[in-house]
């Protein structure tokens, strides 16, 4: 198909149907909006659900529903609403189906504002709901790649019976870029062993998240980790960039990781040997690479529109075995190359040490500022 | 004549809860005090002759616990 | 190849179309681009503008702090951007709106009376046209018929009847800022 | 007393009642006389008739009910607390030939589930609800419900509930009957046998409105919980005629012309 | 005052009440229901605010309300629960104002079971709710903990208005202890400085969480982080057993930790030099603790009932200076000191190495058992 | 056309109207005509003439009016979407003798806000809830509102709202008068000044039932988006006449005995 | 004799939404083309004489911004 | 000193509040003690059981897999936690409700008609005393007196009345436990 100039959020909509959504539950919210407008209108001209449900509590829960009959199902929103969702996140992971949501991320905490940011890092990676659970969590960093990711998210979810969540921000919601849109996939209704669709002449089959009996609960907590396990091993996706004789990484996903790729480039115009890891897969992690990077790298920058959330990742995965500095702009302030150019000379040109918090070290600088 | 019924009451399901023996026109059940059900409750028993069939304690029970029979009467089966 | 062109005006100018014409033309020349609004809850009256961002590679960040073009079509934007462009950048003014000369020397700056010039033309929906047509001249990346052709291929059917004008319209800018740039057409 | 020895007229072909074929043969966790489970069988009972078991998704709760799935021979999920409706509207939304109906406490329903259950009948939702109004907390050890009475003595109302501080009951069925998308919407009582067979017409009703696809339809029924109330499970039938249906009036709150119609 | 055998939730409760609670919204979970019904009780008779919400997103949303006037105010629930307050958490963080919220954890995820867990540390401790913030996270291990704690809570949250959660479990909640309770203390209402409490004669006061410029969100989001390097310097609290000459460190908090205690010993009783490290704030993690003894220690090992949250913290503090295993029973089991003893004896006896994430190694072992 | 002269008497002791005291000076960020201003200039004078400009704490929701703080000179904190209600309870709950109201639309009350509004009315929560109905969701850019009209066209209804799938409109005031906690419910528009009069006078009504202590108040206003739906502001006010009211008729839906004793 | 009347309209407040004008039973006020508010709108304002202070224009006003006066008569000053 | 004491039975067999007693007495003699329950969602007929420790120190773990001490008062009990007991241990069984002998040797078993005496003493809610006075002759951490107090202490005041009965039950399973275990009163 021809390359079209499309809205972020219009072209994940319209992917999202492409790749064969059968039912869309939400309530609007900016920066997210144009996805569920999109929807309104085509889902009932194909004759697909569609319902704005009376909240993101309500739309979780019709997405829990689905998610049962064994359709792609999926669910967008924007922080705030997304923090409404936790304990239908929570169901959703602990009775083991698939599911596909998108948030939007804005400025928070609280009412926040509207304006792009990744502070939602942690509540998606670490799982905003209670228990023992990990959801699938990809950055689109274009919206060629949100159209992609969303086609990734349908295939993963259903594989590993799990969530795949789409963590992009306002501004790839937002921006509108050229990309191709896959073609329309003909939708055939599979019947998975696990869905309750009220299908005759077969045992009755039922789907819950309790397990009244905690030694039950224990093995359904250790399945959960060893899928994870097996997601970890296989679904790791990341993108390079100038790698291979970098001296210092630059480590950013989503719209912070394609800006650092700017910066990168006027830096690498001054001589300075640095490369860029971005993340694809925030969760699960590519820890591996980063451990491999710290063996060799001098020092790692860790660039987020945040105040240093996927930052603990990549300590974690780092193993002090090199030094990690912080660049945030946190609240909806979208960084500038130049900004992030200039703590990428700052580090070539400075002792770096590995003891120091990364965080708080920059959290001085800010304030300093 | 009044129609001839019977019931059987499920030691697997009955919790003794006395609806029925409450609800029983004839006054004809009672708790079998003399047995326990395996979760450990006195059932339910027909006790005395006079059980209609009418059903109605098979309506109140919460367990599905009972089932009722009724003798055909020519009568009926003619009807 | 990249460059940045900022369009900045009052909400109903048609800024964000101006920049997505842009974004059509590069597009439809074979370049990458990204087309990116300042967005906000809905309120009448407030200001709008939108970066476009045309490269011949992979485009990093689809914003600039100092983008080396851009169009202003109110004082406002005027004053805001002027000292962000960058030196032998080249400016858009829409002179209708703006009661001011230049303060900067070390750009480029065309004034341009859209507003007039679209109603004599004969709609002043046509403003927008105008001052891309004149930003052509400091961007030979897209040329006027790669314009062109991105508006017949993009704009609504309902709109297309006016095509003929928004060609005219592009042409006006063009060639006034042609003149004002002094560079031989 | 000599044990009656069974007649020979008891046999399958004599019988006049006996277990719902919808049901599982596991028997049920409620306590003994807790009129759920007369709730279960009447659904149960229905699907029979209606021969719906191998075409329903039910929705269970959270509440002493959150087993509910255990019991009945259909597809089942079981929803988080309060949002049932929610969950059923997802299903029956991608299953529109299927039945779908929920089952639901007071607590569940009318506290915490409040917008979810509006907002399914607003829609017009063609899902069937059934509501067991015990006018209590069963399952967390007897709390105040917003359905519990007034000067009602609960555990999180240890002096009666205070009108003042902790508000009045609410009539969800009066309530739900004010939303144009409702069909059906009636007060069942199950605290006698009469009461009970009515209560059954009644939910059959509600999956009849669901298969023409008439909208919402919910059957609420006062219910007992002996355990909690601290009665005998016979006196808390009493307790419900007495002191339940004065604050509750059974009847029909909302059946719609095309209801009207089938009926 | 004497000593008193008295129920972990009956305690915090009562304890909150002398420590100055001037209202309580709730709504009902086990194993958290005596809290809330012993305030149903004692709340009234006191002249104070008692209410039993629809919801726990009302209940927040009232406690939200409630703070905002400058009192003493709390909540308390268990996992589902509180992963329906998670909006409004993010709310309270982001309007800086005090609140002290109780999490009598169970099994997750979704509708799990009623028995202890330990499996909402990420949620608490990373933050269930969007934005950018962090909350005072403390673990009591005893009823009588549990009871200073819940003073310890108030006095934090107002000292840095902010959100001071009690990370409780089923088994301190539902377990009898002798304990002393606090006298009553005498309720003086303060008008701070911020409190929307309507007072005359004064210019008016406004509390929100918006910040509709990226820039004001951006400075809102530092001065939160400036606020949390002050909590991290100054109110990091843990108890240490045993670690003067400890070769091995055992870290666990809450009811894991204390059961570590009896493991602890019996393997000194059998000549192993282990100590034990029972964090309190969990958030603020004792990250400085755990990096010294990282210097010394022959290896740690963390014990949780879940799957391996805190762990990730003790990784991070360690920057991989010594190996770290991990032993976990999630799902609602409470271990046997045996268990955690023979995990002891294993560490002791077998050649520790660094490279290998903790978590996946016991996940092998475990589905080995 | 000469400009006229300001005549002498045009002086402040001959003011027959001036902006309220209860307003701050900062011009509201609403659309031109938008309604919304008119209720809040309704809510200034009354809070002038009763005197509770300095005792009164507002709750703002999420909606256009997010920013109603910034308009009124009194204690003001924004609560989350819907949970205004719940909000206000626990600042009325701690500070009984101050005035707490909540302003929301129909978004924020009707829809996500469901639960929070029907249980403060139910608990008779002693607070005044002032309803602003524009039948859209203004902020977000003109999406369906459970109170949207059938048929309606908006940016997620673009074919019109569908009854079928999209629900019909809720009558709010209707349904929260149902409750036993309400004291007084009513509904009044904007639309022209004579309906703006009473609608002042509903708010002060309902502003006295708080002081009295006689429970739940609301006032739900018919109110225009002449931005969303797209019309000039005095057409809108015509469309309130013509399409808003036929669906929503003005009228007082509980006035409880005890309030009736007052008025 | 009717009431004489007068009409401020703050610059400050003034959307030029028009209401006023619609609502003005006297028809004297209009938006004024000469003139743009900070803001950007034309701000309404009388345009001719006949005012009676009838304040109707403030009632639908929804910025606040307009302050009406009226003329005293001598008999309302007696009354 | 830590000795940890298991009790089950039914619910309504009053073992909670026997697990309170000990941990009233231990308490009230300057011991640290720790009680605590199996909770579930409100259901009838299900078994109870809770676990008491006592210790001169600091506690630990407030459960333990493997108990010195345990009263079982009911079958299903006593088939389920005969095995788990200490080799050395003391395991009291209500014999009223247990209708096979001892599987282990290993440990002692004190068999005692709790039913039965409690009936005669004329209170068949008093079966859990007598099983905890039985206790006792193995745990000579706490002495009958002090149990009594307890009782005094924490017995509510609408049961005080009851308190001599209670004693005297106390006092039987005690006697009748020591008679059993052949230790010198
Ligand atoms: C989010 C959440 N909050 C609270 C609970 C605890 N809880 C379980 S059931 C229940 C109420 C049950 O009462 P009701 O709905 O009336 O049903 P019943 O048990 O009386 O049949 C509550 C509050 C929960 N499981 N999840
Ligand atoms: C949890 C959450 N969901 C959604 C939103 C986005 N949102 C902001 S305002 C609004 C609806 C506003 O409509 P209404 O309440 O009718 O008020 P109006 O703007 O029309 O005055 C929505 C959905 C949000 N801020 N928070
Ligand atoms: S009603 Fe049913 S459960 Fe109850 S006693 Fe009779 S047979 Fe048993
Ligand atoms: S607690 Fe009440 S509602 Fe629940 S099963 Fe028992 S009697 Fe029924
Ligand atoms: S969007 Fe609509 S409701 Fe919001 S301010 Fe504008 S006109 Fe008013
Ligand atoms: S009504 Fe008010 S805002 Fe509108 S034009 Fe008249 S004075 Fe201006």
């Amino acid at each position: 198909m021809a390359r079209e100039l499309i809205k972020g959020n219009v072209a994940m909509a319209e992917a999202a149907i492409r790749f064969g959504l059968e039912a869309y539950f939400g309530y609007p919210i900016t920066p997210q909006t144009e996805l569920l407008e999109h929807l309104a209108k085509r889902m009932p001209e194909l004759g697909r659900a569609f319902v704005q449900a009376e909240s993101e509590v309500a739309a979780i829960n019709m997405v829990y529903g689905a998610a049962c009959t064994g359709v792609r199902v999926m669910s967008s929103s924007s922080s705030p609403g997304v923090s409404l969702m936790s304990e239908g996140i929570s169901y959703i992971a602990g009775t083991e189906i698939p599911a596909v949501l998108i948030n939007v991320v804005r400025g928070g905490p609280g009412l926040g504002n509207i304006a792009p940011a990744q502070s939602d890092y942690n509540q998606a990676v670490r799982g905003g709901g209670h228990g023992d659970y990990r959801n699938i969590v990809l950055a689109p960093a274009s919206v060629q790649e949100a159209i992609d990711l969303v086609g990734l998210a349908f295939d993963l979810a259903e594989k590993y019976r799990t969530i795949a969540m789409i963590l992009a921000d306002g501004s790839i919601g937002q921006m509108m870029e050229p990309a191709e849109l896959p073609e329309m996939r003909p939708i055939n209704r599979q019947d998975p062993a696990w869905a309750t669709n009220g299908n005759p002449d077969r045992p009755r089959r039922q789907l819950t998240s309790i397990y009244l009996e905690p030694h039950d609960e224990e093995i359904t907590n250790l399945r959960l980790l060893k899928r994870w396990r097996d997601i970890q091993a296989n679904e790791v996706r990341y993108k390079e960039y100038y790698l291979d004789d970098a001296e210092y990484v630059v480590v950013g996903f989503g719209t912070a990781g394609r800006i650092a790729l700017s910066a990168l480039r006027a830096a690498r115009a001054r001589g300075i040997k640095v490369g860029l890891l971005r993340p694809i897969t925030l969760s699960p992690f590519p820890a591996s690479v980063v451990a491999e990077l710290a063996q060799r790298a001098r020092g790692f920058l860790v660039v987020e529109m945040n105040t240093g959330q996927m930052l603990d990742d990549v300590r974690m995965a780092a193993q002090g075995r090199a030094p990690i500095e912080f660049y945030g702009r946190p609240g909806g302030v979208v960084p500038f190359p130049d900004e992030i150019l200039a703590e990428i000379e700052r580090m070539a040109s400075s002792e770096l040490r590995v003891e120091t918090d990364p965080r708080m070290a920059w959290l001085e600088r800010a304030l300093a500022r | 004549m009044a129609a001839k019924g019977w019931i059987d009451v499920s030691d697997q399901y009955c919790k003794g809860c006395e609806l029925c023996v409450n609800a029983c026109p004839q006054e004809v059940i009672a708790l079998d005090m003399s047995r326990l059900t395996p979760k450990g409750y006195h059932p339910a028993h027909l006790f005395k002759d006079g059980c209609t069939g009418c059903a109605i304690c098979s309506v109140i029970c919460p367990d599905a616990a009972i089932t009722v029979y009724r003798e055909v009467t020519r009568a009926a089966a003619a009807a | 190849m990249q460059k940045e062109i900022l369009i900045a005006g009052f909400g109903g100018q048609g800024v964000l179309f101006a920049g997505q014409v842009l974004a059509y033309a590069a597009m439809d020349s074979g370049m990458e681009v990204t087309w990116i609004p300042s967005y906000g809850p809905e309120m009448r009256g407030g200001t709008a503008n939108c970066t476009v961002v045309i490269a011949d590679e992979e485009i990093g960040s689809p914003l600039t702090q100092h983008p080396p073009l851009a169009i202003v079509l109110n004082l406002p934007s005027y004053d805001k951007y002027e000292a962000e462009i960058q030196a032998g950048g080249v400016l858009v003014v829409n002179q209708s709106m703006v009661d001011r000369a230049a303060k900067r020397s070390d750009i480029t700056t065309i004034f341009i009376a859209a507003n007039e010039m679209a109603e004599q033309i004969g709609d002043k929906k046509l403003t927008n046209m105008i001052v891309v047509g004149a930003m052509l001249a400091g961007l030979p990346e897209i040329s006027l018929e790669a314009l062109e052709q991105a508006l017949k291929n993009h704009l609504p059917a309902r709109h297309q009847k006016l095509l003929p004008k928004n060609f005219e319209a592009l042409r006006k800018g063009f060639e006034i800022a042609q003149a004002q740039m002094k560079i031989p057409a | 007393m000599v044990a009656l020895i069974k007649p020979d007229f008891a046999i399958a072909k004599n019988e006049v009642y006996c277990r719902p074929q919808a049901f599982t043969d596991i028997s049920t966790h409620y306590c003994p006389g807790c009129t759920h489970g007369v709730a279960h069988r009447l659904i149960g009972e229905t699907l029979d008739e209606m021969g719906l078991r191998e075409s329903t998704v039910g929705v269970a709760p959270v509440g002493c009910s959150v087993f509910a799935y255990n019991y009945f021979d259909t597809d089942f999920v079981e929803a988080a607390h309060g949002r049932a409706p929610a969950m059923a509207t997802g299903i029956k939304r991608v299953l529109p030939n299927k039945v779908v109906f929920t089952y639901q406490g007071d607590g569940d329903l009318a506290s915490i589930g409040m917008a979810e259950i509006m907002h399914a009948a607003a829609r017009g939702e063609n899902i069937t609800v059934i509501f067991i109004n015990n006018a209590i907390y069963g399952m967390t050890g007897g709390q105040m419900a917003p359905t519990s009475l007034p000067g009602m003595k609960t555990t999180s109302s240890p002096n009666g509930r205070d009108v003042e501080t902790q508000g009045y009951p609410i009539r969800m069925a009066e309530m739900l009957a004010q939303m144009d998308g409702a069909g059906y919407v009636v007060r069942r009582s199950l605290h006698d046998p009469a009461n009970i067979r009515k209560a059954k017409k009644a939910i059959r009703t509600a999956f009849e409105v669901q298969l023409h696809g008439l909208g919402f339809s919910l059957v609420e029924l006062l219910s007992t919980c002996p355990t909690n109330w601290g009665m005998t499970p016979v006196d808390a039938l009493g307790w419900v005629n007495e002191h339940m249906i004065p604050t509750f009036p059974l009847g029909d709150f909302k059946i719609s012309a095309a209801v009207a119609a089938i009926k």
